[in-house]
C-alpha cells in the first residue's frame, strides 16, 4: 500500500498540479508551499483523485512568523486508504488575512477553520459558521499571535 | 490488516426477543446478586479509619522534599537548574552570599504545591539527589498562601561542607535555622509579603484587533 | 484579489440561536425549543455545553458550545521547553496521559534524533495497551452510568482501579503520570510489574464475561443502541472522526497497523470494525478492543527485553533543528497528533494538538438530530468524549 | 404489648363515645406519620446498603453502627437545609406539589391490611381506592415540573404522567385477575380468600403472569429503574424535582419510598397471601400440619417478611438494569404488557367460570 514509490508519484503528482509549488524545507513530513489562488482547486484534486483519495484533512492550523509579516497555514492531508500523508502550507499576509474555506470539500474543516479564526483571525470566505469556537464571541484579540497581550497572561520571573 | 467484524445484537421477532430479553435480564441479575451474597467482594477501603494500614507505593508523588541527611544537613549547592525545568515556576531557589565564606549558598528553597504539577522533573535533573518525591499526600490547608513551603531546614552551605568542620559549634554558626514557610514565594496570581514588586512587573492590557 | 463579499460577517453564539429559532407558521407547527444541556450535566462527562432544538422529546438540531474548560495549552507551550512539553499533555485526554506523552515524546525524538532502545519500545507499548485497557473500563462503567444503571460504573472502576495500581508502582502516579520522556521513560520498571501485570491479565480474563453478562447481553443496552446514531463510513471519514468511532463505522483505520510504531509491527491483534456504525458498534468495537488489549499485553510481558530506560540524559538541553515536526499515535479514543515548529532554541515556536476528541465530537451534529434525549446521551457516550481534550 | 391486642386497643376505641374520636384522629394520624417516616428511613438505609452490596461497596458507615442513623442524619440535614424557590416559579404551585405527593401516599397507606386485625380502614372497595388514590401521587410530580420553570423539570413531568397514565392499565388489568379470581374488592376477602394457598401458585400461569405484570407495571408507576425516565438523572439531571432542596425534595424522597412501601404491600396482599401464613390446601388436607406450623408465626411477620421480599426485588431490578428510552417505554406498555394482560384476563375469567384453580372446592360458581 504505502510504498516508497507511490510517495514519489504523489510528488510528481503535486508538482504537476500548478507551477507555483515548491517543496518546503525542514518538515518531518512530505510537504509543499501552495500558491493561495489554486488552494482550493489542488485540494479539490487531491480529494478527489482516485489513487491517492486525501479523504480526511487531519489536521489544520497556522504558524505566526511576525517578522515576516506572515501567517502560514497547515494542512496535513491523510488518506485512510493509503495511509500517506502530505503537509501543505499556504502563506498569507498577517494583515487581514483570508483563506477560501475547505469545509465543503471535508466537513471537519469547518470547525478547524474556527479554531483558526479564534486563535489566529485568519477569515475564511465562504464559512457556513464563522464564529469563535473556544473563547468568548467578545473576546478582543487573537490568543496565538505572537504579539497577544493580556492582563491575566502571567510573566515568568526567572 | 487482520480485521474482525463485530457482532451484532439478535435480531428476531418479537416473541423471541421477548424471551430472550427475559433471560438476559435473570443472567443480569444473577450477577448482581453473586456480588451481594459474596460479602468479601467488597473493594471499599475506609480511608480515614484504615490510615495505619494504607501503604503507598514507594514512587507516589505527591509531595517534595529535601534529602536530609542524619545531621540535619543537606546537600543543595543552589545550582538553580530545578528552577529552571519547573514548566511552572513552582520552584523559587534564594541563595545568599555570607560575608565570610563569598561562597553563594542556599538561604530558601521555595516550593509551591498550589501550583506544582508533579511532573517529577527538578527531581530527575538535580545533579546531587537533594529532591526526592514523597507519598505525604495529606497536605490540605484553608488558606492557599499555606502551600508555599521552604523545604530547607536551614540557611547555610551543604553538607559536604559542613561536615569538613570538626566543631559542631562551629558548623552551627554558618547556619542559620529556617521555618516551613520561611521566605518569599514565587510566581502567582496574587503577590504575597516579601516580594518586590519589581520581580512581576505589571502587564498591560494590549489586546489584538479584529 | 480578497473578494470581500465572499467572506461572511463573524456571528455570535446569540445570532446563531436567533437564526436556528425561526419556526414555522402553520396552525399544526408544534412549537420547538431550546434547552441547554450543559455546561453543567452529568452526561456530558465534563463541562461540554450542548444547545439543543426539542421538539417534544425529539432532539431536531445540536450545537456544541466549547471553551469552558480551554486553558491555552497551545499557547502555555510555546512558553516552556522541550522537556516540559510532555507533562501538560497529561491535562488533555487524561484518561490517556501515557499515550500522550509517548506522543509528544515521539515528536522531539522524531526532531532532536534521539535513538531508542528495544526495552523502551516494549515498555511503551505496554504501558499504553494498559493505558487502553483502562481508559475502555472507565468508559465502559461510564457508558452504563449513561444509560440508566449505576452498577457497571461501580464495576468498571473497581477494575480500573487494579491497572492504576500498578501505574502507581512503577510511575508514581494514578492519572497525570508525566512517564514517557524524550529518549526514554521516567523510571525503570517496578521489580514486581511482571508479576503484578500477568495477575491483572489472569483477572480480566473472566471479567470480559461479566461485562457481557451485565451489559453486553442485556435486552435494554441492545434495543437502546441497535441503530441509534448511526454514522456512514463516508461521512465519518469526512468527519474526521478517528479510533474506535470511525472503525465503529467500518473504516479499517488503525495507526497501530498502518503505521506501525513501538512494537505493535511485532506483536499479533486483530483490529475490530463495525458494519453499520450506531452506537452498539461503537460499543461493541471497544469491548473487543479491550480484549486485543490483553492479549497484546500477554505477549510483550515475558519478552522485555534489557536495557537503559533513558537514553538521554534528563537535564540535557534539547534543540532540535529548525522545522515542522509532526507525529501521530492512536490513542484509546482516536489519533493524537502532535505538531512542533521548532526555530532551533530551547522552546517550539508553536505546538498544535490534534485531539481525537475534538475531531469526534462534531459527528454529534449530524447523528443526533431525529433522535430523543435518551438516544442523545448514549450517543455523546458512545463517542467518549473527555472535555478537557476537546477545549485544550 | 402485642400486635394484636394494640390492634384491640384502636378497635375498642372505635367502639366508645364520639367524644373519644378527635383523640383518636390525632393518635392515628400522629401515629401513621411516625410509622410512615420510620419507614421511609429504614428503606433508604436500606436501599443504600443493598446498592452498595450489590456493587461491592460497603454503603454508609460512619453514623451510628454500619452507619444506622445515616438517614436519620441525612433526614436532619435536609430539615436544615436552605429551602430554594426558583425566582420565576409559580411558589404556590411548587410548594404544594410536594405536599400532594405525600398526602396521597398517606391515603393508600390506611387501607393496607397489616394483619387481620390491624387495619385502619377496611373498606369494602379497598382495592379501587388503592389504585384511584395512588393516581394522585402523579399530581404532584407534573405539578412539581410544571411549577419549578425548569425546562428539564418539565419534560420529567410530562415523562411521569404519560408513564403513570399508561402502566395504570396493565396494573389495573393484573389487579381485576385477583379481582375475578377471590370475588371481592375487599381486601381483608381477599386475603382470606387465599387461606388455602396463594394466588400466585393457586392459580396455574394466570396468578404468576399476572404477578409478573404487575411487578413490572407497578415498577413504572412508582418511577424507579428501569423506568426512571421523570427523573433519570443522565438525561434530565434530575426530573421534576430539580428545582427543589431541603425539605420539599425530602417530601419527594419520602413519598417516592413509601410509595415502594405501598406498591410492594399491595403486591404482597394481592398475589402472595398478605398476612395469610403460607398454607398448603385446608387445615383438614395432607398438608394441615405444615400449615399449623406456618401458623405459629405471626401475621405481622408474615406480612412484613412478604413486603421486604418484594421491596428487595424492586431493589434488585434498580441496581441491575439500564433505564429505558421514552419510546420504549410506552412500546413495552401497550404492544406487549396490555395485550397479556387483557389475554390473562380472559384466561382468569374462564378458569374462575371452571373452577380451574388448586383448592376450589367450596368457592367458585
Amino acid at each position: 500500500m504505502n510504498t516508497p514509490c507511490m510517495k514519489e508519484e504523489l510528488q510528481v503528482l503535486i508538482t504537476s498540479l500548478d507551477s507555483e509549488i515548491t517543496p518546503r524545507e525542514s518538515s518531518s513530513i512530505l510537504a509543499y508551499k501552495v500558491p493561495i489562488q489554486s488552494l482550493l482547486k489542488i485540494m479539490t484534486i487531491l480529494k478527489r483523485d482516485t489513487r491517492f483519495e486525501f479523504d480526511q484533512l487531519q489536521l489544520h492550523s497556522a504558524l505566526d512568523w511576525p517578522a515576516e509579516q506572515r501567517f502560514e497555514a497547515l494542512y496535513i492531508l491523510n488518506s485512510t486508504k493509503t495511509n500517506l500523508e502530505v503537509l501543505l502550507t499556504v502563506n498569507l499576509p498577517r494583515e487581514n488575512a483570508v483563506l477560501p474555506s475547505l469545509s465543503s470539500i471535508w466537513a471537519i474543516a469547518e470547525w478547524q477553520e474556527r479554531e483558526v479564526f479564534d486563535m489566529f483571525g485568519v477569515r475564511y470566505e465562504k464559512h457556513p459558521d464563522l464564529r469563535r469556537i473556544f473563547l468568548d464571541d467578545d473576546w478582543i484579540g487573537f490568543p496565538l499571535r505572537k504579539d497577544y497581550q493580556d492582563e491575566f497572561m502571567l510573566r515568568r520571573p526567572w | 490488516m487482520n480485521t474482525v467484524i463485530v457482532e451484532r445484537p439478535g435480531t428476531g421477532n418479537l416473541v423471541s426477543r421477548f424471551f430472550y430479553g427475559f433471560k438476559s435480564l435473570l443472567i443480569g441479575m444473577r450477577l448482581t446478586f453473586k456480588y451481594l451474597s459474596h460479602p468479601s467482594t467488597v473493594v471499599t477501603q475506609q480511608y480515614p479509619e484504615n490510615r495505619k494500614s494504607l501503604k503507598l507505593a514507594d514512587r507516589v508523588r505527591a509531595q517534595l522534599k529535601f534529602e536530609i541527611d542524619g545531621e540535619g544537613y543537606h546537600k543543595c549547592t543552589a545550582c538553580h537548574i530545578c528552577e529552571q525545568q519547573c514548566p511552572n515556576a513552582s520552584i523559587h531557589v534564594i541563595e545568599r552570599k555570607p560575608s565570610a565564606t563569598g561562597k553563594p549558598e542556599l538561604d530558601t528553597f521555595i516550593w509551591r504545591l498550589d501550583s506544582c504539577t508533579f511532573c517529577n522533573l527538578c527531581v530527575m535533573v538535580c545533579p546531587y539527589q537533594v529532591l526526592k518525591m514523597d507519598a505525604t499526600f495529606e497536605s490540605s490547608v484553608y488558606d492557599q498562601k499555606l502551600l508555599a513551603y521552604n523545604l530547607s531546614p536551614y540557611a547555610g552551605p551543604t553538607s559536604g561542607v559542613l561536615m569538613k568542620i570538626e566543631d559542631p559549634e562551629a558548623r552551627k554558626k554558618m547556619i542559620e535555622p529556617r521555618g516551613q514557610y520561611a521566605g518569599p514565594t514565587a510566581l502567582s496570581g496574587y503577590p504575597l509579603a516579601g516580594i518586590s514588586k519589581k520581580q512581576f512587573p505589571e502587564t498591560t492590557h494590549q489586546g489584538g484587533h479584529l | 484579489m480578497v473578494n470581500m463579499e465572499l467572506i461572511p460577517k463573524v456571528t455570535s453564539l446569540d445570532e446563531r440561536l436567533g437564526a436556528m429559532a425561526a419556526h414555522d407558521d402553520s396552525p399544526l407547527a408544534t412549537q420547538e425549543y431550546f434547552v441547554n444541556m450543559g455546561p453543567q450535566h452529568p452526561s456530558t462527562h465534563g463541562v461540554l455545553r450542548l444547545v439543543l432544538k426539542l421538539d417534544g422529546e425529539t432532539v431536531r438540531e445540536v450545537i456544541p458550545v466549547l471553551g469552558y474548560i480551554h486553558r491555552g495549552m497551545e499557547k502555555k507551550a510555546e512558553t516552556v521547553g522541550y522537556r516540559q512539553q510532555v507533562h501538560l499533555t497529561d491535562r488533555l485526554d487524561y484518561l490517556c496521559s501515557v499515550m500522550n506523552n509517548w506522543v509528544v515524546s515521539a515528536t522531539i525524538e522524531k526532531a532532536a534524533k534521539i535513538e531508542l532502545n528495544d526495552r523502551i519500545q516494549v515498555v511503551r507499548t505496554i504501558f499504553a495497551e494498559l493505558q487502553r485497557l483502562q481508559s475502555h473500563l472507565l468508559w465502559w462503567g461510564v457508558f452504563g452510568m449513561d444509560l440508566g444503571a449505576f452498577t457497571p460504573f461501580l464495576y468498571g472502576f473497581r477494575d480500573r482501579e487494579k491497572i492504576t495500581k500498578i501505574f502507581e508502582e512503577t510511575i508514581g502516579a494514578r492519572l497525570t503520570m508525566n512517564y514517557i520522556q524524550p529518549g526514554g521513560m521516567m523510571y525503570d520498571l517496578h521489580p514486581t510489574f511482571q508479576a503484578e501485570v500477568k495477575s491483572l491479565l489472569l483477572y480480566m480474563k473472566p471479567m470480559f464475561k461479566e461485562y457481557d453478562e451485565l451489559v453486553t447481553g442485556n435486552i435494554i443496552i441492545q434495543e437502546r443502541l441497535r441503530n441509534v446514531g448511526c454514522l456512514d463510513a463516508k461521512s465519518a471519514i469526512a468527519l474526521g472522526t478517528s479510533g474506535p468511532v470511525l472503525r465503529a463505522s467500518g473504516v479499517p483505520h488503525d495507526l497501530r497497523k498502518s503505521k506501525p510504531y513501538g512494537v505493535y509491527d511485532k506483536v499479533n491483534f486483530r483490529v475490530p470494525i463495525g458494519s453499520v456504525g450506531d452506537c452498539w458498534d461503537r460499543y461493541a468495537v471497544r469491548m473487543l478492543e479491550m480484549r486485543e488489549s490483553v492479549s497484546i499485553i500477554e505477549q510483550l510481558i515475558d519478552n522485555i527485553p534489557e536495557g537503559k530506560h533513558l537514553t538521554v540524559k534528563p537535564g540535557a538541553k534539547i534543540r532540535p533543528p529548525a522545522g515542522v515536526y509532526f507525529e501521530q499515535m492512536e490513542t484509546a479514543r482516536g489519533i493524537f497528533g502532535v505538531l512542533m515548529n521548532s526555530d532551533g532554541s530551547e522552546k517550539p515556536t508553536r505546538v498544535n494538538y490534534r485531539t481525537p476528541n475534538f475531531h469526534n465530537l462534531w459527528c454529534l451534529t449530524k447523528i443526533a438530530p431525529g433522535g430523543k434525549i435518551g438516544d442523545l446521551v448514549s450517543i455523546i457516550s458512545s463517542l467518549d468524549v473527555v472535555v478537557p481534550d476537546i477545549d485544550r | 404489648m402485642s400486635v394484636s391486642s394494640f390492634s384491640r386497643n384502636i378497635v375498642s376505641h372505635l367502639d366508645s363515645s364520639p367524644g373519644t374520636s378527635a383523640a383518636l384522629f390525632v393518635s392515628g394520624l400522629v401515629g401513621t406519620l411516625a410509622f410512615m417516616s420510620l419507614m421511609a428511613l429504614i428503606l433508604i438505609y436500606v436501599e443504600r446498603k443493598v446498592a452498595a452490596h450489590f456493587q461491592c461497596r460497603l454503603g454508609p458507615m460512619r453514623v451510628g453502627w454500619h452507619g444506622i442513623l445515616q438517614s436519620v442524619a441525612d433526614a436532619l440535614k435536609l430539615i436544615l437545609k436552605e429551602d430554594i424557590v426558583p425566582f420565576s416559579a409559580d411558589k404556590l404551585m411548587h410548594a404544594t406539589a410536594p405536599v400532594f405527593a405525600v398526602v396521597a401516599m398517606l391515603l393508600t397507606l390506611i387501607a393496607i391490611p397489616l394483619s387481620s386485625s390491624l387495619t385502619l380502614a377496611d373498606s369494602n372497595i379497598g382495592v379501587l381506592y388503592i389504585s384511584a388514590v395512588s393516581g394522585l401521587g402523579v399530581l404532584g410530580i407534573l405539578l412539581g415540573g410544571w411549577s419549578s420553570n425548569n425546562k428539564w423539570s418539565l419534560i420529567g413531568a410530562m415523562r411521569a404522567g404519560a408513564q403513570i397514565i399508561s402502566y395504570e392499565l396493565s396494573a389495573t388489568l393484573s389487579v381485576l385477575v385477583i379481582i375475578m379470581l377471590s370475588g371481592s374488592l375487599k381486601l381483608s376477602t381477599i386475603i382470606q380468600s387465599q387461606a388455602n394457598g396463594w394466588w400466585i401458585w393457586r392459580a396455574p400461569g394466570v396468578g404468576l403472569i399476572a404477578f409478573i405484570t404487575f411487578i413490572i407495571s407497578s415498577t413504572a408507576e412508582i418511577n424507579r429503574t428501569p423506568f426512571d425516565l421523570a427523573e433519570g438523572e443522565s438525561e434530565l439531571t434530575a426530573g421534576f424535582h430539580t428545582e427543589y432542596s431541603g425539605m420539599r425534595f425530602a417530601f419527594f424522597f419520602l413519598a417516592e419510598y413509601l410509595n415502594l412501601f405501598v406498591v410492594s404491600a399491595l403486591g404482597a396482599t394481592l398475589f402472595l397471601g398478605g398476612w395469610m401464613p403460607l398454607h398448603i390446601g385446608d387445615q383438614q388436607g395432607l398438608f394441615s400440619g405444615f400449615n399449623q406450623v406456618m401458623d405459629l408465626i405471626p401475621e405481622f411477620v408474615w406480612f412484613m417478611l412478604k413486603t421486604a421480599s418484594l421491596i428487595f426485588l424492586s431493589m434488585w431490578f434498580r441496581w441491575t438494569f439500564p433505564r429505558l428510552r421514552v419510546d420504549q417505554l410506552m412500546k413495552l406498555e401497550w404492544k406487549i404488557l396490555m395485550p397479556i394482560g387483557f389475554l390473562n384476563l380472559v384466561l382468569a375469567a374462564l378458569m374462575t367460570f371452571f373452577g380451574f384453580f388448586f383448592f376450589a372446592t367450596g368457592r367458585g360458581f
